[in-house]
Formats: C-alpha cells, structure tokens, sequence
C-alpha cells in the first residue's frame, strides 16, 4: 500500500521543498508503520519526526502510533505550530540562509 | 439556512487579506443587544523575536484542518464560557512587521467573562491549530518552533 | 513639544463623539514596532440591567477630573505592567443600545501583560473615576450605583 | 466663608438640578464642617452624603473629612461612580418617574 503524506513548515523545507511525499507502507497499516518507512526513505525527515515534536494527522485529526491508514486518507506530518502572535518565541537555532 | 452558514463562516476565517477590527467587531456586537463587555485580542508582527532582527513573516497553514481547529475553539468557548459571540480569523501569507497576524472577539454580557473565554481561545489556537511561521531575517529564514 | 502633548492628550479622551477601535489600535500599533499584542476591551450599552429594560442610557462626567483620573490610570499601567502604550477613551451624553461607551487599548510585546493591564485598567476605571450612568427605562430614569 | 459646591448624578437631581450650590461653612472651614452645614440646607442631599457612599472631592482629588477647605477650592459631591460598561450592575431601587 501506499499513502500520500502531505508536508509543512520545516519538514516541506527539509523534502526539497516537496508539498507531498508518497510513501510505500507495510507491515499492519498503522503510523508507526509509515514513520519506520519513513526512516529510510527521507533520513532527514524521519530524524525530524522523532527528534521534534512532530504530529501526524489523519483526515485532519491528530491521530497516534495505532492509528490504522489507508490509501484513501489524508495524512499529513505537523510540525510544532506557531500561529497566533505576542506569545513568548523560544525557538531552535536551526537558520537555513 | 444559507444565511446562517455563511455567517457562521465569516466567524471562523483563515485569510490572506487584513482585516478591520471594527468591521469584526460589529459582528459580534449585532448579535446581540445583551451583550455588554467586548474582549479583543489581536496579534500583530513584531520586530524582533528572540534577539533576532525581524524583516517580515510568512504564515503558513494547512487548509481545511486549520479551519476545523478555529471552529472548535469557537464552539468550545461558546460552550465552556459565558460569552455570546465569538470571532476567530488568523492571516496567512507574508506579513510585514506591524500588521495584523491574528484576531479573536469575544462577546459577553459581562466583561470578566469576555476576557477569560478571549485569553483561552488564543491561547488554544497556539496549541492546536496548524499554522507554521517563517520569519525573514538578515540571517536568513527560521522556522519558528513554539514550545507551550 | 507640542505634538508630544497633543499625543497624549488623544492617548486619554473623554468625549461625546463615538470613536473608531481601528483608529485608536492604530495610534496603539504605531508606537513602536516591538508590539505583539494588544488587547482592547470595549463597553457598549446592554438593553438589560438588574432584570429592567433599559432604552437608553445617559452618562454625566466631572469634567477636568475624570481626565485626570483617566491619566493617572494609563500612567500607573505603563509603570506597573510590561507593557508599551495604553489608550483610554470613554464617552458622555445619549447612548443608544448597543453603542459604544468605552474603550482600553494595550499594547505590549507578548499577550499576558496586554490582558492583565487592560483588565486592570477598566477595573481601576470604575472605581476611581467621577463618572455617572442614568439609564432610561419605561418606568422612568435611574441613576445607577455601583457597588466594587 | 462660603463655599461652591459642584453636585453630580442623583445629588443634582435631588438638589432640583442644580449643577451647584453655595453653602456657608463655619467652625475650623474643613470639610467636615461642610457636611454638617448641609445638613441643615439640604437635608435631603445631606442624608444622601451620610446614607450612601458619597466622596468629597477638592480641586480634583478625594479628600477626607479633616481636609481644609477655602473658597478658592473646587469642590465636589461625588455620588458612587458607574462609568465603564460589562460589569455586574446592581444598583439601588430609586426610580425617579
């Protein structure tokens, strides 16, 4: 099986700046099983997912390790949010020129 | 019931355009004639953000899913305070330092009310709604990474 | 000097004429670019008190005094919370139901401060400043007290 | 010495509307004299000053019963104050028709 996984933020920037990976699935169909594919596939981006705390959404709800997935859903990597303004910003130094 | 629907999407917006306090304001305020007190928050671009020198901001969303976060958070609020009407709109798109980012409007009989229900509702959308921040700065860009 | 003082002098109002939230977030905004936050609260005349309806409301000022105490609230906010600049309006004379009476605009570089201080200025408001609400019902006119 | 005496909100409205009154003010001219006057000028102004939460203002700022007073000062009867908008309301029950 295969899912589309749509990517934001820094995880866009990381992916050359693709908007959607497509990604080949094994194991029982769950997220753990598209993150340990992820892995191989996307160094980078796998090491972002477990290093930062990253979310993953399926059909716009966060879902979690157990989540089952399918083809037919939209599943996206969220990386920490940052909307809103006038909060306290305490951000990593990661500066990409 | 069309008129309902659009209204209740002017409520709850994700826009590249600004916007105009007192037009959102009026919102809120015309739905009702108990409603006494109004709570603003708006989010504006600062110059500077952790030391760093700030030319300008790009915000980022997911489509669809950000805008179901804004609208429960409008539900919530509506349900979990004493409010009665409540406006949330979050700019995407390149800002420039000093323009609005972000707007909540709460209407209440009473104002300890409206202010309580206006700091939780930004301080929800923070929490869980998708939309990422790139700020531009004489270094290059950041991805700003809120921590809670 | 004299622009400074007119400055001010708009930062502090006690008028008849209705205002704009726009305009006077802007004046707030345009202070300074370190701006992240501002929290505004707006008064506006409920059709409701205590269980009576109210068709209009009429408010009576000590003129000379209730600036100055307007003043020494904006002044004490500036010096007792961390925030940049403080806008306090409020109006006299016929309000109609649902109009505007009065304003608090704060702004600061992060949202805690901006609520906190305008809270506490419309709060300090009520209790420190000579200015009477008559509120006209079909029963007849009633000045009203309030109690802390 | 005479003072002037500038009344606000239900004080005007008892006074018959007038926005002020000239009271004669004997023993040490301090605004506890003031009051005690009053109380025979306008009794029911001055049962009003001793019933309700009524502040004496001079040139601008509360002042307390020992507080001297002239008649180069400005003063005022200054009855509960109700500016703003959203707060809990609960006024009296006088209901001038």
């Amino acid at each position: 099986m295969t899912v589309t996984v749509r990517l934001f933020g820094m995880l866009r920037t990381l992916a050359e700046n693709q908007p959607e990976i497509v990604v080949a699935v094994n194991g029982r169909h769950q997220v753990n099983d598209l993150i340990e594919a992820l892995q191989t596939l996307y160094p980078e981006v796998g090491e972002l997912l477990l290093k930062k705390n990253v979310l993953v959404s399926v059909n716009h709800e966060i879902a979690h390790g157990e989540t089952e997935i399918s083809s037919a859903d939209e599943i996206a990597f969220l990386p920490p949010f940052a909307g809103g303004a006038g909060g306290e910003w305490r951000g990593g130094p990661h500066v990409h020129g | 019931m069309s008129t309902v629907k659009s209204d209740e999407a002017m409520l709850v917006r994700v826009q590249r355009e600004n916007f105009s306090i007192d037009v959102e304001i009026d919102r809120v305020r015309n739905r009702s004639k108990r409603i006494g007190g109004i709570a603003t928050f708006l989010g504006t671009a600062r110059d500077r953000s952790q030391g760093r020198e700030i030319s300008s901001i790009t915000f980022e969303h997911y489509e669809g899913m950000a805008q179901k976060k804004l609208r429960e958070i409008r539900t919530r609020a509506l349900q979990d305070f004493d409010v009665i009407e409540v406006v949330i709109l979050h700019r995407y798109g390149d800002i420039a330092i000093g323009e609005n980012i972000v707007l909540i409007v709460v209407g209440a009989e009473h104002r300890a009310e409206a202010f309580k229900a206006c700091k939780w509702c930004i301080d929800e959308l923070k929490h869980i709604t998708p939309i990422w921040k790139l700020e531009h700065t004489p270094e290059g860009e950041v991805w700003v990474e809120q921590h809670p």
